[in-house]
C-alpha cells in the first residue's frame, strides 16, 4: 500500500508553518499531551531542549519526571527506555546523533527487537529511539553518519525516516503509538531547510508504507531522507527534459513496502535509487535485488543506484564530494533513460 | 593522597557459620523458623530441580543448561523477600527465584530446551531471562524510573554475576540507579568465576560490593551461603527502595559448586581441592544443621521433603517432554504486535519452503 | 581475481586430518610463533583455551602475557585491542559468541575502521577479531546469529569467512599479517564437522578474493560460511540430476570480489545465492543487485536468494526452519534454471 | 551496615588560592619559578589559540569547536608532565597537551576545520582526538598493555570530561587497568557540565575520584585550577605509572568558562552568575598573581607574552586558510594499507560521479 501525498498543496486552516525540527516537537509535546505514559530521556533534552532544539520547552512544559536528561551514555539509555516499555511506559529517547547510537546496538538488537518475541506476546516494547543523521551541515567527524542499513537488517526493528514536516510530525506520532520499538531517524541537514504548512491535529501517516511524492511514467527514482530534496529536484529538472519521473518517499525503510515500489516500476520500467549511505550493504541494494529478482522481465534498464561511497564519510571539507547531489542523480537518470 | 577505602571484613552480613553454629545473634524474625523452613524447602527443590535439568541434558533431552547449584541461597532469599508486584529482573541462574515467583518447572525446561514458549511466565511486570551479560541492568533502572514516574511503591530486584559487573552496562546503571535514587536492587552472585575466569582476574578490588561507592550507592556485601543473612540484607534493601530511601547494591558472596553451564568442564581450569573446600560452606547443609539444632528438622524430614520434591519434578519433565512443538511458523509469531503487510513476502518464502521440505 | 581450490583432492605429506577449530588453533599458533607481536585476548581464551577450544594450549605454550584473559566486556575488549593495535602490536581478539559482539560496535565502527585513515596513514589498526558464528549446534539464545551484513556495510573493515580448516588456516594467517582490521568469522556449526588434511606450513591463501570450489556451467550457487556444505551438497545432487553448478565461497564478504562472482555468472546465466543470515540487508541482497544492474543482459534468469527469514533466530528446537537446507538450494536451482 | 566511604575533602590536592596566595607550602619543585614560568606562556598561548578559533568559527573560517577556556592548567600541567616517549590519549578539549607535545596550530585547526590532515600529529605514538565519548579510555588500557608486554618503561595518559565517567568505557577501562596493574593515568577534567548536563545530574557520588575505588585505583583530587597542585598530582601519577607501582585516577576540578562548543548556547542553561563566579577561580588569573606576587613576571612580561603568541597564531591561522583542499579522491586514500582491487568499482563510481560535476 503506497500514499499519495502532494508535496506543494496550499494552506491548510489554522496552521502555521513550520520546520521539520518544529514538526518533531510538535508531535513530541501532541503525544505527551494525549497520553501521560509517553516519556522522554536523553542527553542535554531537557532546559537545553535538545541540541537541535527537538524538545525545546517540553521539560517546562511537562516536567522533569517527563523529559529526563540522562548521564552521558547511549547503552543505558536504551536499556532503561526497555526497562520503562516493559513496565507500560512508551518512551521517546533521542540519541544525540546517530554516529552515537553504537553503544546502544547491543540493547536494541538483543532486547528492543525481540522482547515481544521472546516472550511470546507477554511484554512489549513500545519505544522509540530518536536520532539525527545524514551529512550536510558541516560538522565535526562522527556527526554525519547515514547508517539506516545497519537497524533494517534486525528483524523487529522498524525504521522510519521522515523528509519533510508533516511527514515527521504524522510518522512521529505513529511512531509513538506504535506497540513495537521504532528507530526514527531525522534527517538533520532538513530540520530548517524547509518550511511547511502544519496544523496540530493529530492526524497520523501510516508507517509501513511508501509516499509517492509525485507521479510520473517514464522512470521511477526511489530514495529517503535527506536526498528527497535532490531528488524532487532531479526529478524537477528531468521534467524540464521532457522526462516524466515518478518520485517515492520510501518513509518506512524497514519493513520495505515493495510492493508499491514494485507497482511503480513496472509501470515505468526503470528505476534509480538514491542514497546518502555508504553503498555495499546499503538499503538501495535490497531494493535493486529485489526489483531485479521480481521483475526482471518488465525492467527496461538495469536498475542504477547513487549512493555514498564504501569509504567513512569524509571530513565536512570535502562532505559535498561524498552526498549525491542533483546534477549525480539527473546524470543517472540520464544513463537509465537511453539505456538500450 | 587519599588511600583506596578498605571495604570493612566485619560488615559482611553473616549469621550461620558453615557448622550451621549462628556467629553471632541471629535477627529477631529468624527466631521463629517457619520462614527458614520454606527457605530450606525451596532450596533443596531448587537443587534437585537442577540435578534433574543437568541429567536431562546429558541424556539429550535438554539444551545447555546453567546449574545454580551451591548458590540456592541467593536465589530463594531473592524469591521470598520480593512481593508479587515488585519487578524482578534476573539474569540466566536464577531458577529459584522463577520458581518462587511461580514460574512453572516446565516452562523453564522449555525455555533451556530451545522453546520460546518456556520464557518465564511469572508475574506479568517481570522480566525473562536474559543472556547478554549485564544488559539486564539497563532494564532493571529502566523498570524502576517507571515505578518512581508513576510514584508507585514497589521495588525492583535485579541480579547479576560477578563477571557481569566489568560489563559497562552495570557501571551505567548503578550510575544512574545513584544519580536519580531509584528503588532498585542490585544482587551480585558472586559465585567466583565467570565461567574460567576467577573472580581476582575479574577486578583488582578487593571487593566487588565497592563498586557503589563511585556511583554514590548504599554497598553491601553479605554471605550468599547464608540464607539468613541473605534474607536479611535483600529485606532491608528491598524496603529502603519501597521507602524511597533509595538504591542497595548487594555483594552476595558465594561458590559456583558446578560446571558454568553443562557446555563446560569446570575441572580444565580449578583445583577440585579448592570445589571439595567449598562444599563445606554450602548453604543447604549449613541450614540444614541449624534447623536440626533447633529441633526443626530431622532426617526423616528430609527424605519426605526430597520424595515431595521428586515428584514435582517428575510431573514438570513429564509435561515438558509431553510438550508438542510450536507450529513451523510461530518464528514470526509476535515479532511484532500486528503484522506488517511489508512482510507478508517472508510468510510467503516460508510457506514455500514447507512446501519443498514435505515433499 | 579468484581462486580455484578442490575441497576433495588428497593428502598433502607430514599433514594430518585437522578440524577447522583445530586449524584455527594452528594458524594462531604459528603466528605467535613467527611474530612476537601477536597477542590473543579475549574471554576465557587462557587455561580453559576457548569456549571452542580454538586458543587450546596458546597460554602454557606462550605465557601469560601473549594469551590475556580479560574482564567480561566486550567494549573494552575491542578498544584495548585497538589500543594495543595503535603501538605496533598484531591483537587477535576473541568474542566468545557473534551475538555478543555489539558492545564492540561503537569501537570497530568509529575507530577500527577509521584509525589509518583518519590519521591518514599514521597510525595503523592491524587487528583481528574472531567470532564463531551461525546457528545449528543447538545453542541458547543469542548463540546463532550471523550477523555479517552489519560489519560488511562499514567501510574500512574486511569482512572474512572460512568454510573448511584449510581456508581457516591460510585466510588467519592473511589475516593477522594484514595491517588493516579483520572480522573473522568462523562457522562454528562446522568446528567439528568435517576433518582436512593440513600441513602447517605457514602458507597464506589470499584475502579480498573468492573462491572456486567446484566448477560448473549451468548455474552459479554463491554462499559463505557453514552453508557451503549444504551448497556443495546441492551441487552435487544437482550434477546426478544432469544440472552443472559452479560453486562459488565468497570467503571475504566485504570487500566483495564481484568481478569474479560476475565472470562466473556471466558464465552459466544462472546465479542462486544462499545464507543463513536473514534475507532483508543480507549480503545476498548486494551480490544479487550487482549481478542484475552489471549483467542484466546476461542473465537468463532472475537472481534467487535461500536465506534466513527476517525474524531474530529461532530458538534452537525450530532453528533447522529458519537454516537453508539441502532441499530448498536444490529447490531454488530447479526454480532457476526452470525459468522461462 | 557499610556506610559509603566519605572522600575526605582535605584531601584535594591545592596549593594556591584564587588570588594566589599559598594555602599552603607549595612543593619544592615549584620554589623554582622557571617551569610556572613555561606553564603560564603555554596557559596564555593556549586562552588566545582558543579565543581566535572561536573568532574564525563566527566568522565561517573554521568548523564547531571547543574551547578549553578555564581548563588551561589541566591541560598544560598533563603537557609538561608528559614525557615525548609517553603515550598521550587525549579526548577533544586537549589543545594545550597537544601543542605542548608538538602538534602544529595550524594543524589543529585543519581538524577543526573539517580537513584529516590536520588530525593531530604529535609524538608517532599518541592518539588523535577522540569524539565519540570515553571511547579512548579503552584505548588507553590497550595501550598501557602492550606497554607492560613489551616491557617498556613509558606511561600511558588519557583525558576524559566529567560526563564521560558515566559511560561504560570508562568504568571498563578502569577495571582493567586496576586488574592488570598497567601504567595509565586517567585526568578526568571535571568541568562541571557535559554539553547542558550539570555534574550532580551526571553522578550521585559526590566526587568523581571515587569511582576509582571501585577498580582497586588510587584515586585523587585536584584542584584542577591550579596549575601547581596539577603539575604535582600529574608527575606523581606518570611516576608511579612509569614505576609499574599502578594506575590513578585524577579528578582535576575546574569549570567550563565558555560555550560547550561553538555550537553551544550556555546561557540557555546556566546562570551567568555562576560563570562570573568562576571567572574568579581560574587558572591563569590565578597563576599571574602568585608570579607577581614572587616578583616573576608583570604585566609589561604579560603584554609581550600575548604579543608573541598573537603573531604565532596569526601565522598559523594563516598557514590553515592558505591550505589548499585536499585532492578529491583522497577521501579513499589511507582507508586500506593496500587499495583492495575488490574496491576499484568504488574508484570508477567516484571517477564518474567527478566527471558529471564538472560538466
Ligand atoms: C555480552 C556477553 N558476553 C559474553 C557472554 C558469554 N558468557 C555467558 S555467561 C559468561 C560468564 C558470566 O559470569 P558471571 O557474570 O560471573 O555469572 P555466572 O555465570 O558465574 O553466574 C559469559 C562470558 C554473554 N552471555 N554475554
Ligand atoms: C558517545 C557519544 N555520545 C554523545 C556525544 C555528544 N557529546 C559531545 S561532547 C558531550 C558532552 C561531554 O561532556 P564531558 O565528558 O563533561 O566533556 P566536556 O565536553 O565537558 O569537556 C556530548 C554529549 C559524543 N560525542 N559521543
Ligand atoms: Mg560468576
Ligand atoms: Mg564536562
Amino acid at each position: 500500500m503506497s500514499l499519495q501525498t502532494t508535496e506543494t498543496v496550499g494552506h491548510v486552516p489554522e496552521s502555521c508553518d513550520l520546520t521539520l525540527v518544529e514538526a518533531v516537537n510538535l508531535a513530541l509535546a501532541r503525544a505527551m499531551t494525549e497520553d501521560p505514559d509517553v516519556v522522554l530521556l536523553g542527553e542535554d533534552i531537557g532546559l537545553n531542549g535538545g541540541v537541535f532544539r527537538a524538545t525545546q520547552g517540553l521539560q517546562q512544559q511537562f516536567g522533569r519526571e517527563r523529559v529526563m536528561d540522562t548521564p552521558l551514555a547511549e547503552a543505558l539509555i536504551a536499556g532503561t527506555a526497555i526497562g520503562m516499555a516493559t513496565q507500560g511506559l512508551k518512551p521517546v529517547a533521542e540519541i544525540q546523533f546517530m554516529g552515537f547510537i553504537f553503544p546502544a546496538m547491543e540493547q536494541l538488537v538483543t532486547h528492543a527487537a525481540r522482547l515481544r518475541n521472546r516472550t511470546r506476546g507477554r511484554l512489549h516494547c513500545p519505544l522509540v529511539i530518536r536520532a539525527p543523521f545524514g551529512g550536510g551541515i558541516h560538522a565535526p567527524e562522527h556527526h554525519s553518519e547515514s547508517t539506516e542499513a545497519l537497524f533494517a537488517h534486525i528483524p523487529g526493528l522498524r525504521v522510519v525516516i521522515p523528509s519533510s514536516p508533516r511527514r515527521a510530525y504524522g510518522l512521529l506520532l505513529s511512531a509513538i503509538d506504535n506497540p513495537d520499538p521504532v528507530i526514527f531517524l531525522e534527517p538533520k541537514r532538513l530540520y530548517r531547510a524547509l518550511k511547511q504548512p502544519l496544523s496540530d491535529d493529530g492526524a497520523r501517516l501510516p508507517l509501513d508504507t511508501v509516499f509517492i511524492l509525485r507521479e510520473g511514467h517514464d522512470m521511477t527514482l526511489v530514495s529517503w531522507g535527506a536526498c528527497i530534496q535532490e531528488t524532487l529536484a532531479a526529478a524537477q529538472e528531468l521534467e524540464q527534459r521532457g522526462i516524466s519521473a515518478e518520485v517515492i518517499d520510501v518513509a518506512t525503510v524497514s519493513p520495505l513496502d515493495m510492493d508499491s515500489i514494485r507497482a511503480s516500476v513496472e509501470k515505468t520500467g526503470r528505476c534509480v535509487i538514491i542514497h546518502e549511505a555508504a553503498r555495499s550493504g546499503g538499503i538501495g541494494a535490497d531494493i535493486s535485488a529485489r526489483l531485479s529478482e521480481q521483475s526482471l522481465d518488465l525492467l527496461q534498464a538495469p536498475v542504477i543506484r547513487v549512493t555514498g561511497f564504501d569509504t567513512p564519510m569524509p571530513y565536512f571539507r570535502q562532505e559535498l564530494l561524498y552526498l549525491p547531489q542533483v546534477a549525480d542523480i539527473v546524470a543517472a537518470a540520464d544513463q537509465c533513460m537511453s539505456y538500450r | 593522597m587519599a588511600q583506596i577505602p578498605v571495604f570493612d571484613p566485619g560488615a559482611m552480613t553473616q549469621y550461620l557459620g558453615c557448622d550451621g553454629v549462628p556467629v553471632r545473634d541471629v535477627p529477631l524474625w529468624a527466631h521463629d523458623v517457619e520462614p527458614l523452613l520454606r527457605a530450606y524447602e525451596w532450596m533443596m527443590l531448587t537443587r534437585m530441580f537442577d540435578q534433574k535439568a543437568v541429567a536431562l541434558q546429558r541424556t539429550g533431552q535438554l539444551g545447555t543448561f546453567p546449574s545454580s547449584v551451591g548458590q540456592e541461597a541467593i536465589g530463594v532469599a531473592c524469591g521470598l523477600a520480593l512481593e508479587a508486584q515488585d519487578v524482578f529482573v534476573p539474569y540466566y541462574r536464577d531458577h529459584a527465584t522463577q520458581l518462587i515467583r511461580g514460574a512453572a518447572m516446565q516452562d523453564l525446561l522449555l525455555y533451556w530446551g530451545g522453546d520460546e514458549r518456556g520464557s518465564y511466565a511469572g508475574p506479568a511486570q517481570d522480566l525473562p531471562v536474559c543472556v547478554p551479560i549485564a544488559t539486564q541492568c539497563g532494564h532493571a533502572v529502566g523498570a524502576a524510573a517507571a515505578l518512581k514516574i508513576r510514584h508507585q511503591p514497589q521495588a525492583v530486584l535485579c541480579t547479576l554475576g560477578d563477571g557481569a559487573t566489568s560489563k559497562g552496562d552495570f557501571s551505567e546503571a548503578l550510575n544512574l540507579a545513584g544519580t536519580w535514587h531509584l528503588p532498585v536492587v542490585f544482587v551480585i552472585n558472586n559465585n567466583q568465576w565467570a565461567i574460567s575466569v576467577p573472580r581476582a582476574a575479574q577486578c583488582g578490588a578487593p571487593t566487588l560490593a565497592q563498586k557503589g561507592w563511585g556511583a554514590g550507592i548504599h554497598s553491601v556485601q553479605a554471605d550468599g551461603n547464608d540464607i539468613i543473612a541473605m534474607l536479611e540484607v535483600v529485606n532491608e534493601a528491598l524496603d529502603r527502595a519501597r521507602h524511597r530511601k533509595g538504591p542497595t547494591l548487594i555483594e552476595a558472596i558465594s561458590y559456583r559448586l558446578g560446571d558454568h553451564t553443562t557446555a563446560d568442564d569446570a575441572s580444565r581450569y580449578r583445583a577440585a581441592d579448592d570445589v571439595q573446600a567449598a562444599w563445606e560452606r554450602e548453604p543447604l547443609l549449613r541450614l540444614r544443621r541449624f534447623l536440626t539444632s533447633q529441633g526443626a528438622w530431622s532426617e526423616a524430614m528430609d527424605a519426605r521433603w526430597q520424595e515431595h520434591c521428586q515428584a514435582l519434578i517428575s510431573k514438570a519433565v513429564e509435561q515438558y517432554l509431553a510438550t508438542p512443538p510450536q507450529a513451523a511458523e510461530a518464528m514470526f509469531d509476535h515479532l511484532y504486535a500486528e503484522w506488517p503487510a511489508a512482510l507478508d513476502e517472508q510468510l510467503d518464502l516460508f510457506a514455500a519452503r514447507m512446501a519443498v521440505r514435505e515433499v
